[in-house]
């Protein structure tokens, strides 16, 4: 995979614009791809990426700009017309459909069929050899697809992008819910793909990955691009941060500020719920970050969210400065001061269609109401202030959330917990799909409530953002917390050791009983 | 689709009014006034002030239960019983033994069967964990037997002076039924706009899921929606008796497609979280204008029925048009 | 067939009156409201209110939309009220229901026959005419009684098949049944309630079929859904009982003529009678008595009686049979 | 909420019959097994072939528009208009004019014209992006008129022998209409589940975007859905004109409702993209046996009513139950 002798690009996007209601969201932009390279796609929440990606796959018509495949200017009027050029797109929302399996979620649109009549085990072979190739024999193709985790879904976008013998496989943020051995298997896979002259385009805030696989890189900002074709290897990255943000970041993190106190606010004991995890006991106190760290679907997020409530414990207690919360009960765990960033904040956070403001006040509402009366715009002006301080971007609190980038999205929910005013927080994933800005902006926030003396549960899939923001990690495995230590004595390739020790065979799929 | 967030200085006021979420509304009041027009054109009769209240009269009930119905469907829910509930409820409160107790008795027993029906379809739903559709069509069902049962299947007649007199009072020439139909547009409005009951309704409509991770208590809620809904349904109930003088168990019949029509036509998603009151109570004035037109121009059954069905398509076009035109598409 | 342009239905209509009453008078406008047409017998009952009222020339006929939603029916009749007619026609959906909107009429100055469904208060109508429901019951009710008994038939089990459940038509049919059955000695086996539409009729009759393995007679209030009942006992291929009809559709006339089904008579209850409401009507608003009747005024009520029609009379009735 | 993926290794041939979807169907199984013990200790006669093929023939009518409501709710829309374009198709099928050209030319017609109705529906919805509740209220309307137009409001009897004779025959002592029904059962099922059309449908229902995405012509297969709906409606037309010898504007009144509901208590998420035909079927045979019973044991109309409404329930709660202690709730 050295950098290929550029023949003439594959590809060639020139000028593209996109205009959204209200929004500009790509504003000339140029992409060039070679056959057989990874040509990395870079930039802030919000900058154009993935508009810029839907535009190549046929599914957004640009307002202007040519796309040149090939040698030849083409428009893709649709999905189709891109897939027949042979472009295939894993997009950033799982593009797939719950209610069919595994394997007709692969060939969908492709179907293998004889007179209509559709041949399963055509399609059940296709999706077991691809995820076979995956590194995931174990996912069955004939598998609801709605009952598989996310990441596990994830693998299957995959496979169907796999699916269609593309020339380019363009990749938004495929990372984002893996884990890293996961990101290890699709690597190799992408070099494969390389090897044999397929070009990729891939999308991640991670910029190690981007040292690791990529061979380019083009960044975007605000909708313009604003360098081309660096070299992915050797750009320093303070440099690609500057180009990303216009700014300087700090890509550490930042130093834990005062001394943890010795006041217990979240104490859980025995925690259990059949199937999905056992015996589970940790305290946090005031002004302690505890991280939690494993595989996915080693059942973190499902620990965080019975904490919270959101499920009923089979067994075990809760309780926050010492008074039990009851079980399965999220309203009693908001009242104690509890909030939870969850993991899908589009499906479990998010009121899509409602205005920014209003999802930012949505716990805190009660705050801003006379008797249960409440002006249209009452909450507006505390709910602006906090995602000004978040700088969320777009700053008009009134937009819907739904056109908020993902990074955005993820800041909008923190605003909502700490317009509340916690005193325990969960965050599940709280930077996946963030930007390095925004990023270093959430570090900054999570240290800042500890030193006002929040207690913070982190689940990250990331392990240095981990070991570095957690005061003490929890080693989650299977369901079970299998060590516990401060973060200070343990490192990188001690935590991902006790993680895989005795690694599960299907870490994509749930590991229930 | 995608929803502009433009910023629209120059909106009036007024276009906010009819608005709470982007000219949407606009649509229908072109297509009432279109058939304002129509009225006038073909008809002297159509802009006196007898018919037009007579327009509103009809419309009061249909358009109470309406406001029930919206906040049920913004809820993400779905009321089919609203119709027979009011049935049930206007026999209730007309029987012999709870008219013998006077009018404020049977003011009571209405609403307080019509909310009874409402908390039973919000348990079979929340705890008993039955679709809407199937727990409320159980209630339309069992009401509708009920109400035939108590009355033995006959029409019962109000002799309350009180209640009857309802349908025959006028304030300033204005018949009572069109104040209490506006008074609880104007509660409901408040209700859905103005307090946190409203955004909470909004807010389980739209992702039920993050409402719940958000601490808000969905089941109470949700159970609370068909209670403002069968309340409605109590309120139509005496409004009904008043017009018709009776409590009888054929009241209300397909009331509750006319009603669950009204608000989707009214730009109500049908999923939930997103809708306007004004937009249903303007689908309730469109439909029962159209049916006034056609009396009014003395059309056959069939004619109007064949007509109806192409009226509300283009009510719907024009309507969907004009939003897509004022930039909210 | 049926399937003949609905003006056949003018064939029904009952003789003009005799006497002076046909010579024209001062002219008058009749506003006339009926349920919506959802089944033969109604659809007569327009038809003939319409071609009743052609045959006057001082008439001008105004009909309103028909509807089954009372409230619409209540707002249709203000209409013609605010409207001015000079006399309504009103047939309700309801009559306890649009009492208080003849009341209105009456109080307007305006008179109102109150066909067939009656209202509550006398001070509602000025001239009631309608069926005689009770004795529609009665009529099926002796006919089956006296078959029975002559066939000597002891326990006899015998059937019913009402109309919607709901309106007290419906009740004072049955209760008519069961009286006139009582004087035999016999009673009313399986019962059940159809909708009027040759559909309803099917579905209850299939079902009413298996619960009865053996039946010896069954009356069926509607010649309407009678189709559909027909068509039912047919499917199961029935024939051991005898079925006696209500109404007096042509369609069933013409079956008991030919003798090839198990329907052997049926009691009238005659659409004719809309004929008559808008005659009185004219008279009424004209100020003017019956011809043949001493009186000066019209009556305050007319019930019209139901007949028997077998296979012996069925001629004589043919020309009033209304099309399904 | 949560989904368990665990192994079912012990899952009988049988089961899985009835289930593409995790034992989903078995609680209505048992439901059915319940209303005959009942229908066996309350009455001699249930269990008898005759009432059985009664049930059965009762259920045919209704259970082909189901299976075109089915396609349609998993493809993600509603069709109110199935009783009415019924109506209207088995209407035209019976003019004299059309009689007179012999059976061959009645079932096509009442083909077309439900087909046709499909696809004015599916155009509505499509391009002219009317909501489906709406666009099919509109048809249902209009079709409901048109059949009154064109009937004059008769029922008009079937002269045709063949197509009376539909209704009397009788296969090795099973009703035809009970043989077509199960045709149409059979080829539905195997279109859903074993076609590219059928899997493109759940597609279309559970991620129309992502189907958008994936290349599928997400509006020629949604009209296509409602044709297949107004196709079954054609079937159901010369069904009932055979059954009750007459075609009429009266037939099929609420009969969409009836489908809906047979739909969704069959498992099928009126949100579409999930759902089984065997589902549906059995909600329809569900609500026919509840039927036959009452008749069978000579029941009043509103304890029908009541105890029908109480049934349902009760049934869902069983079903529900029994879907999770089958360990996919
Ligand atoms: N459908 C839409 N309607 C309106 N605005 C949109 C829409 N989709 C995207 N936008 C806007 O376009 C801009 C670019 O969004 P895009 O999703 O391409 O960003 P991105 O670079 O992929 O960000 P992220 O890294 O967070 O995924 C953003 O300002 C976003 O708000
Ligand atoms: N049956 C399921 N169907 C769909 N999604 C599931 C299912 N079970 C779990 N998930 C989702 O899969 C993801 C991973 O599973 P799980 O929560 O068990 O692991 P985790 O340790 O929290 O992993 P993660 O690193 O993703 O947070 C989560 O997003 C969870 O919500
Ligand atoms: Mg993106
Ligand atoms: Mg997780």
């Amino acid at each position: 995979m050295t950098t290929a002798p550029t023949p003439g690009p594959l590809l060639a996007m020139r000028g593209i614009v996109k205009q959204f209601p209200g929004v500009r969201a790509l504003d000339g932009v140029d992409l060039d791809v070679t056959a057989g390279e990874v040509h990395c796609l870079l930039g802030q929440n919000g900058a154009g990426k993935s508009t810029l990606i839907k535009v190549l796959a046929g599914a957004h018509t640009p307002d202007a700009g040519e796309i040149v495949w090939a040698g030849r200017p083409v428009t893709f009027g649709s999905p189709q017309a891109a897939d027949a050029a042979g472009i295939a797109t894993i997009y950033q929302e799982l593009d797939l459909v719950p209610g069919l399996t595994v394997a007709e979620n692969v060939v969908l649109g492709h179907e293998p069929s004889r007179l209509g009549f559709s041949r399963l085990r055509a399609a059940d072979d296709k999706a077991r050899r691809l995820l076979r190739r995956l590194g995931h024999p174990e996912i069955p193709p004939r598998r609801e697809l709605g009952r598989l985790s996310a990441a596990g879904q994830q693998i299957v976008s995959m496979a169907r992008a796999l699916a269609k013998d593309a020339r380019l496989i363009v990749m938004d943020e495929p990372s984002a819910v893996l884990d890293p051995e996961e990101v290890q298997n699709l690597f190799r896979v992408i070099r494969e793909l390389t090897a044999d002259g397929v070009a990729v385009v891939y999308i991640s805030h991670r910029l190690e990955e981007i040292r690791e696989i990529g061979d380019r890189v083009t960044v975007l900002k605000d909708g313009r691009t604003v360098a081309r074709n660096l070299p992915a290897r050797t750009t320093p990255t303070a440099d690609v941060i500057r180009l990303m943000t216009g700014r300087t970041v700090e890509y550490a993190f930042p130093p834990r500020a005062a001394p943890v106190s010795d006041e217990v606010v979240l104490q859980v004991e025995g925690l259990s719920r059949t199937g999905e995890f056992r015996d589970v006991s940790f305290t946090v106190r005031a002004g302690e970050v505890v991280g939690l760290a494993g595989l996915v679907g080693s059942g973190r997020s499902e620990i965080v969210e019975t904490v919270y409530g959101a499920r009923r414990p089979s067994a075990g207690t809760v309780r926050v400065r010492g008074k039990r919360l009851r079980p399965g009960s999220v309203p009693a765990a908001v009242r104690a001061g509890m909030g939870l960033a969850p993991e899908e904040r589009k499906s479990q956070a998010l009121l899509l269609g409602e205005p920014v403001f209003r999802n930012v006040s949505l716990p805190a509402m009660d705050r801003f109401a006379t008797a249960g009366f409440l002006g249209p715009d009452a909450d507006l002006a505390a709910a602006a202030e906090i995602t000004g301080r978040l700088d969320v971007r777009p700053s008009d609190p009134r937009r819907p959330a739904r056109t908020l980038s993902g990074g955005n999205q993820q800041k909008v929910v923190l605003a909502r917990w700490l317009l509340q005013g916690c005193t325990v927080l969960l965050l599940d994933e709280p930077t996946r799909g963030v930007d390095v800005g925004a990023r270093s902006e959430i570090y900054a926030l999570v240290r800042r409530l500890a030193a006002q003396g929040a207690a913070i549960v982190l689940v990250s899939s990331e392990v240095p953002e981990v070991l570095g923001l957690a005061d003490r990690v929890l080693v989650v495995r299977e369901g079970r917390v299998v060590h516990e230590a401060p973060s200070g004595e343990l490192d990188e390739g001690r935590v991902l050791d006790l993680v895989m020790e005795a690694v599960p065979a299907g870490a994509a799929e749930r590991s229930g009983s | 689709m995608e929803r502009a967030a433009r910023e629209e200085p120059a909106r009036s006021r007024l276009a906010r009014l009819f608005d709470t979420g982007g000219g949407r509304n606009l649509g229908l009041v072109a297509v009432l006034v279109l058939l304002g027009v129509v009225g006038v054109v073909t008809t002297d009769t159509f802009l006196t002030t007898a018919n037009l209240l007579t327009v509103l009269t009809q419309a009061s009930i249909i358009g109470v239960l309406t406001v029930g119905m919206t906040f049920v469907i913004i809820g993400g829910g779905i009321d089919l019983s609203v119709g027979k509930v009011m049935a049930l409820a206007s026999v209730w409160c007309t029987t012999v033994a709870t008219q013998s107790f006077g009018w404020v008795v049977m003011i009571f027993c209405a609403l307080a069967v019509g909310v009874g029906a409402g908390l039973v379809n919000g348990l079979l739903i929340t705890y008993g964990r039955i679709v809407p559709f199937i727990a409320t069509l159980a209630m339309l069902i069992s009401a509708q037997g009920l109400a035939e049962q108590i009355s033995g299947r006959r029409s019962q007649i109000v002799t309350d002076p009180v209640i009857a007199g309802i349908a025959n009072t006028r304030l300033a020439g204005i018949p009572l039924l069109v104040y209490i139909f506006a008074a609880v547009v104007v509660v409901g409005w408040v209700v859905l706009n103005r307090t946190t009951f409203g955004r909470r309704t909004f807010a389980i409509g739209g992702n039920p899921e993050a409402a719940r991770l958000a601490g808000l208590d969905v089941r109470r809620h949700t159970i609370l929606l068909y209670v403002v809904s069968g309340l409605c349904a109590g309120i139509a109930a005496i409004m009904i008796a008043s017009l018709t003088t009776t409590g009888s168990s054929t009241h209300g019949t397909l009331y509750e497609l006319d009603a669950i029509a009204a608000v989707i036509i009214g730009g109500t998603l049908l999923t939930g979280g997103r809708g306007t009151l004004i937009g249903s109570i303007l689908g309730v004035l469109v439909f029962t204008t159209i049916t006034n037109l056609f009396i009014l121009n003395n059309l056959a059954t069939e004619v109007q029925n064949i007509a109806k069905g192409a009226l509300i398509v283009i009510a719907v076009l024009i309507q969907t048009r004009a939003q897509r035109s004022s930039g909210t598409g | 067939t049926s399937n003949e342009a609905p003006s056949s239905g003018g064939a029904s209509v009952a003789a003009a009156p005799a006497g002076d009453n046909a010579e024209p008078g001062t002219p008058v406008t009749i506003g006339f409201s009926a349920p919506a047409a959802d089944h033969g017998w109604i659809a007569a009952i327009a038809n003939n209110a319409q071609a009743q009222a052609e045959q006057f020339s001082d008439v001008t006929f105004q009909p309103v939309n028909p509807t089954n939603d009372v409230t619409q029916q209540i707002a249709a009749v203000q209409t013609l009220i605010n409207d001015g007619v000079d006399a309504l026609v009103i047939l309700p959906n309801d009559g306890s229901q649009l009492t208080s909107v003849g009341r209105q009429a009456i109080e307007a100055g305006i008179p109102v026959i109150n066909l067939d469904r009656i209202f509550d208060s006398p001070l509602a109508y000025r001239t009631w005419i309608g069926g005689d429901n009770y004795g529609m019951g009665v009529s099926a009710g002796n006919y089956i009684g006296e078959r029975l008994r002559a066939a000597g038939v002891a326990n006899p089990i015998i059937g019913e098949i009402a109309g919607i459940d709901n309106l007290p038509l419906t009740q004072a049919r049955s209760q008519g049944f069961a009286d006139a059955l009582s004087t035999y000695g016999f009673s009313v086996g399986p019962r059940q309630a159809a909708d009027f539409t040759a559909q309803g009729g099917q579905r209850v009759t299939a079902n009413l079929l298996q619960a009865a393995p053996r039946l010896d007679a069954v009356w069926n209030h509607d010649d309407d859904q009678g189709i559909g009942v027909l068509a039912a006992i047919n499917q199961a291929g029935r024939s051991e009982f005898f079925m006696v009809g209500g109404a007096g559709s042509a369609n069933a006339m013409r079956e008991i003529q030919s003798g090839s089904s198990v329907l052997e008579a049926t009691v009238t209850y005659s659409p004719t009678m809309a004929s008559s409401a808008v005659s009185l009507a004219r008279l009424v608003a004209q100020s003017r008595g019956m011809g043949d009747l001493a009186e000066h005024e019209v009556p305050a009520s007319i019930t019209l009686a139901s007949a028997t029609i077998t296979r012996d009379n069925v001629a004589d009735y043919l020309s009033l049979g209304f099309e399904s």
